[in-house]
């Protein structure tokens, strides 16, 4: 095989790992982004009620 | 009062990642450009330079697997000190430091590997030796890939920190025997003519692509390590928030 | 059953960390051989399918022993022996989810380990279809030593001495079926067919040996 | 419906631990054990588990008036001094697996698992793994294990050891409403269990006696 | 200290038959090695020392995973972390005590494999020697590994692969060393002498490393 | 000689279970801690012992007259959930081996074997392997650990689970001779102890308050 071929390959691959990682940490930043915000639609309400709960117990 | 001290040391225990997060989305954007416009450069230049005599097209495969490279090992080194941060001074942000680093430096270390066999194949005529040089890179991405199987098999994300940082530690010996292997065996492997004490050897038509390209491996890294941490970060704090609502829940449910 | 079956699975895997562990480990023994006998890839692809067979049976090893031990230790165990469903089906249940964990990952991971020892497409395949057939008859040997170990407070020597010479049979069919498929006099459908008769004695043997001994131990 | 032991003898390693017991419970009765350490309750739970083969002597169940007879280990559930969960599985986990493993018994139904953690006040942190939890928490899951699965007998052993004390209220309702519903519940302890009406077994090591019906 | 070491011994053999389990593993994997090479005696004898040394490593491996983690489920473990006396020297002892249950009966054994092997007198005397003064480090690295297992509800395979990586370094000296022994060129004393090296190395780091693990792992 | 604990705060996983818990123990005194299930008993036990880092506090213990200072769990002994005792090995060996292993502290003696086994009212069965101990008997024996090799301090989780009645006297017992030879106990329980004069730690998971010393 010509010495090309190996060339494109490994820049190939090498990209493709790359690219995977890229995406892979974009992706998952996203999803914890979205949870996060669930959560804070949810957690003002239930920190607040913690808040009003602790100093209750004093 | 005791409220006040607590929600304090509480807040400060929180300041350092939130002040950490907002430096990341400052810093962020910046860094992805620079890494991208070095790739670019670095790209252009090495599809443009000449061919070795000796080893034809292929020595373009130097410019992505010597980055590579050199970063499964600097990857390893960044996670050894962040390893450090954990135990001595048990910063969180050093926990989250070397988790988030263990995929990246699997990754890299899996490209150098490939790119290496797929260089080894037309230069040596095999895909792989079982020298020194190439085992102890093995040895390294299975390390990487036991250090993530490691923190995946607990879930208390501190003290799989810890743990994992002393066994990150001792697999520091590694390094060293990654980087001089190629002197204290003679192996197929090319011996370092870039970094060494006396002045890189390598000629100067191929040393820029070679720098820049590194360069440009080096700035990626530091820009998915950022967003990794951030990541993991973020993670954490989704756990925390959910189990305090869990505990709340308790709260109320049993007085 | 399929109950027990998911959760020793998601024991083994929970606590181990994944299917990942056992081609890690598959691909961590394999890597520390060219470091004993030299990088010199003929040999190497010749003690191949030994070294692939004896990964197996390393792997097989280590933690088999605690099959039972650690549900004694919790008192699982207990509540498992008091049920209606035989105690045989339950023993089989778990070696199966024993072997799922543990062995089943190598025996996927087997065909890469051959490249790595630069073994031919033949031997490769041999390789895998005779670990996929004999290393269960390992797990359930495994079983029945386990058993006894729960049953014995120091039934430890025995466990080592009914296991390991049980398993040796399985291991020389299982790689001599496998240098059969490569080298040319040897036929390779001989030992295979043994191969699999021992794995179907021992899938009775075993676990009705475990369970005997378990019915026997709870005190 | 009714559980009968009789003339009961069991032995450890070598020795005789007890003999000649005998006792009959019929449905909604419960039995308190008591009796100093190493007097032999744990030992007559486990052959009342069919986890010891007595000595002489056997324990059966009969239903349907006395037709049907079954071995009592069968139609038992025990818990004993460790609690037969997994550290590693989460509490939820934990409880769904004996549920699927134990199945209810014939023509029962068993809570979800949900209720049962709301029955034993801890209707929260099923989603932690059971390691995390504290040691009488730990206890009231392995309690709550008792009403997943539905057996119209319960074997306990030390049961509120761990409890605090208004877990201790909580358990003698669970019995309650066992015993309500035509259970059997066999408990060993050291510390009153607030039992309505339940008999009494004193173990003495080689003697017994069965004391009247205690408050 | 000497009571932690001989309470250690005693356990050992008492309860897993450890000493037992690893010869005849061992002995397993040299039986089987053969088949693979086939009948050359030859070859047999010139790859003997590699598999020797390999069979003993992966033996090492057995009951590795539950040098700490024994003590820490009967709670024994919570004793020793609060003792005064250095927990480095704890670890050590206990390391020794492991070492003289499991790797010491396999370095008596090695004799006997190095006959299977057809190995001559002065590679069997060669290998014996550096399994003598190689085994040690195995356990030392092992016991780091042991002491990370702690923080895991089970250990097996993981703690394996986090092993045998770092104890690549000892095979290769103790394999090169045996060959030296044997083959003419080669001097035997550099490639000895970095196996002792090696061995006080991991003498100090393994228990250094578990201390730590098991200091921050104890919860 | 005294024990002190000064703002202590400590975290299980990432929770804070407790914080800004205060004491000081002087010779001769102990302490109760109760509280409902997964208040934290535990926890800040193990904080004491040394096996958890707190968040916050030290726990410290000075002797001659405050000169000299070590940290606690140096002066400790622990007997926590578990027995940490081996099934394998006789009570005797056991016992031989935590002796030897310990050591005694400074200046003192602790008892021999026979005469522990003897304290905790199980003196003929030393030869027996511990796992063939019924659970009152283990814990016993747990106990004559704490005798065999002296401690000034003894640091106690839920003690007397498992023990029969006359064991909680022989219990009291063994800790009253300890507070009169100068030593400090802390320990965690849901039943009453029995301990005369001993301050109550009642933990409240966030909150705490010191209770006066109660009989
Ligand atoms: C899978 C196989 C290979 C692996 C794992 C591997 C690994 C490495 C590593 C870790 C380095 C960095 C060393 C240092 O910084 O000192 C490196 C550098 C290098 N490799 Fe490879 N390599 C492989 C195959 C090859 C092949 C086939 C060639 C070419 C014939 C090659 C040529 C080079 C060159 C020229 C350098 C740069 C050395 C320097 O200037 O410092 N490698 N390789
Ligand atoms: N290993 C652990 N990891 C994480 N959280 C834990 C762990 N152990 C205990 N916890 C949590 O810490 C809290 C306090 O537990 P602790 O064991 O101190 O309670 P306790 O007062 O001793 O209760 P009990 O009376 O039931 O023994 C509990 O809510 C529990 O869920
Ligand atoms: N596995 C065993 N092998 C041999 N003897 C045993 C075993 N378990 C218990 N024994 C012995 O049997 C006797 C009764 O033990 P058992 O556990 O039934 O007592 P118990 O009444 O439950 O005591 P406790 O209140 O302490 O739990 C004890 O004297 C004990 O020594
Ligand atoms: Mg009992
Ligand atoms: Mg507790």
């Amino acid at each position: 095989m010509s010495h090309a071929f190996y060339v494109y390959l490994s820049y190939g691959i090498a990209g493709l790992i790359i690219l995977a990682l890229i995406g892979w940490v974009w992706l998952d930043g996203r999803a914890r982004q979205a949870e996060l915000k669930v959560l804070e639609a949810s957690g003002m309400r239930r920190r607040s009620a913690a808040a009003k709960a602790e100093g209750a117990g004093q | 009062m005791n409220d006040t001290s607590l929600a304090i040391s509480k807040f400060s225990d929180l300041a350092n990642p939130t002040r950490f997060l907002a430096l990341v989305a400052r810093v962020l954007p910046w860094f992805a450009c620079l890494t991208a416009a070095l790739f670019a450069v670095g790209l252009y230049l090495s599809f443009t330079t000449e061919g070795d005599y000796q080893q034809g097209e292929t020595v373009r495969i130097m410019y992505v697997h010597v980055p590579a490279a050199w970063l499964s090992m600097m990857c390893y080194s960044v996670m050894a000190l962040s390893a450090i941060g954990t135990l001595v001074w048990r910063h969180p942000l050093a926990d989250v430091s070397h988790k988030a680093a263990a995929p990246l430096g699997a990754a890299f270390t899996l490209i150098a590997l490939i790119t290496g066999s797929l260089w080894g194949k037309p230069m040596w005529g095999t895909w792989w030796v079982w020298d020194a040089r190439l085992t102890s890179v093995f040895v390294l991405f299975l390390m990487y890939l036991g250090l993530i199987a490691l923190n995946r098999s607990m879930d208390d994300a501190s003290k799989a920190a810890r743990v994992s940082s002393v066994l990150i530690l001792v697999g520091f010996v590694n390094i060293p025997i990654i980087k001089f292997s190629v002197e204290w065996w003679n192996t197929l492997h090319q011996p370092a003519s870039v970094i060494r004490l006396d002045g890189p050897t390598i000629d100067p038509e191929f040393l820029w692509p070679l720098l820049i390209m590194a360069v440009a491996f080096t700035m990626l890294f530091f820009t998915l390590h950022l967003m990794a941490m951030r990541n993991e970060i973020w993670r954490r704090r989704i756990a925390t928030q959910r189990r305090m609502a869990a505990r709340m829940a308790g709260r109320e449910a049993s007085p | 059953m399929i109950a027990l079956f998911f959760r020793d699975l998601k024991l083994s895997v929970r606590a181990g960390g994944g299917a990942l562990i056992g081609v890690l480990f598959f691909m961590t023994v394999v890597a520390v051989i060219p470091f004993g006998v030299g990088p010199d890839l003929n040999l190497l692809s010749r003690i191949g399918p030994a070294i692939v067979w004896i990964g197996a049976l390393l792997a097989a090893l280590l933690g088999l022993d605690r099959l039972f031990q650690a549900d004694r230790d919790d008192g699982s165990l207990d509540l498992v022996l008091m049920q209606e469903t035989p105690l045989v089906l339950t023993v089989f249940v778990k070696c199966l989810a024993h072997w799922t964990a543990t062995s089943l990952p190598l025996v996927i991971a087997s065909p890469l380990l051959g490249l790595f020892m630069n073994m031919d497409e033949v031997a490769i395949g041999a390789v895998m279809l005779t670990l996929l057939v004999g290393s269960p008859a390992i797990t359930f040997i495994g079983a029945a030593g386990a058993a006894v170990a729960v049953a014995l407070p120091r039934g430890g020597l025995l466990v080592s001495i009914l296991v390991l010479p049980l398993a040796i049979p399985v291991l020389i069919f299982g790689v001599s079926a496998s240098y059969a498929a490569v080298q040319e006099p040897a036929p390779f459908m001989p030992p295979f067919l043994f191969l699999i008769a021992i794995t179907l004695f021992f899938a009775v043997i075993g676990p009705l040996a475990a369970a005997l001994a378990l019915r026997n131990a709870s005190d | 419906m009714r559980l009968t032991a009789e003339k009961l003898a069991a032995r450890r390693g070598e020795d005789l631990i007890f003999f000649d017991i005998s006792f009959e419970l019929h449905a909604g009765e419960a039995m308190v054990l008591t009796g100093r350490n190493g007097s032999g309750k744990s030992t007559l739970l486990r052959v009342v588990a069919g986890l010891l083969r007595p000595d002489r002597g056997k324990v059966e169940f009969r239903f349907r008036d006395g037709e049907e007879s079954r071995p009592a280990h069968e139609v038992s559930q025990y818990l004993g001094h460790r609690n037969a969960m997994k550290q590693e599985l989460t509490v939820r986990e934990n409880l769904v697996f004996w549920r699927d493993f134990l199945g209810d018994a014939e023509g029962e139904r068993g809570l979800s698992v949900e209720e049962a953690a709301e029955a034993v006040g801890l209707g929260s942190i099923t989603h932690l793994p059971y390691g995390y939890l504290s040691a009488g928490q730990q206890r009231r899951f392995a309690m709550a294990k008792l009403i997943v699965a539905y057996r119209p007998v319960w074997i306990l052993d030390e049961p509120t050891a761990a409890l605090d004390t208004s877990a201790d209220e909580m358990f003698a309702g669970l019995v309650h409403a066992h015993l309500a519903r035509g259970g059997i519940a066999i408990a060993a302890t050291h510390q009153p269990l607030g039992l309505r009406g339940a008999k009494t077994l004193v173990m003495r090591g080689f003697e017994y006696h069965e004391a009247e019906e205690v408050l």
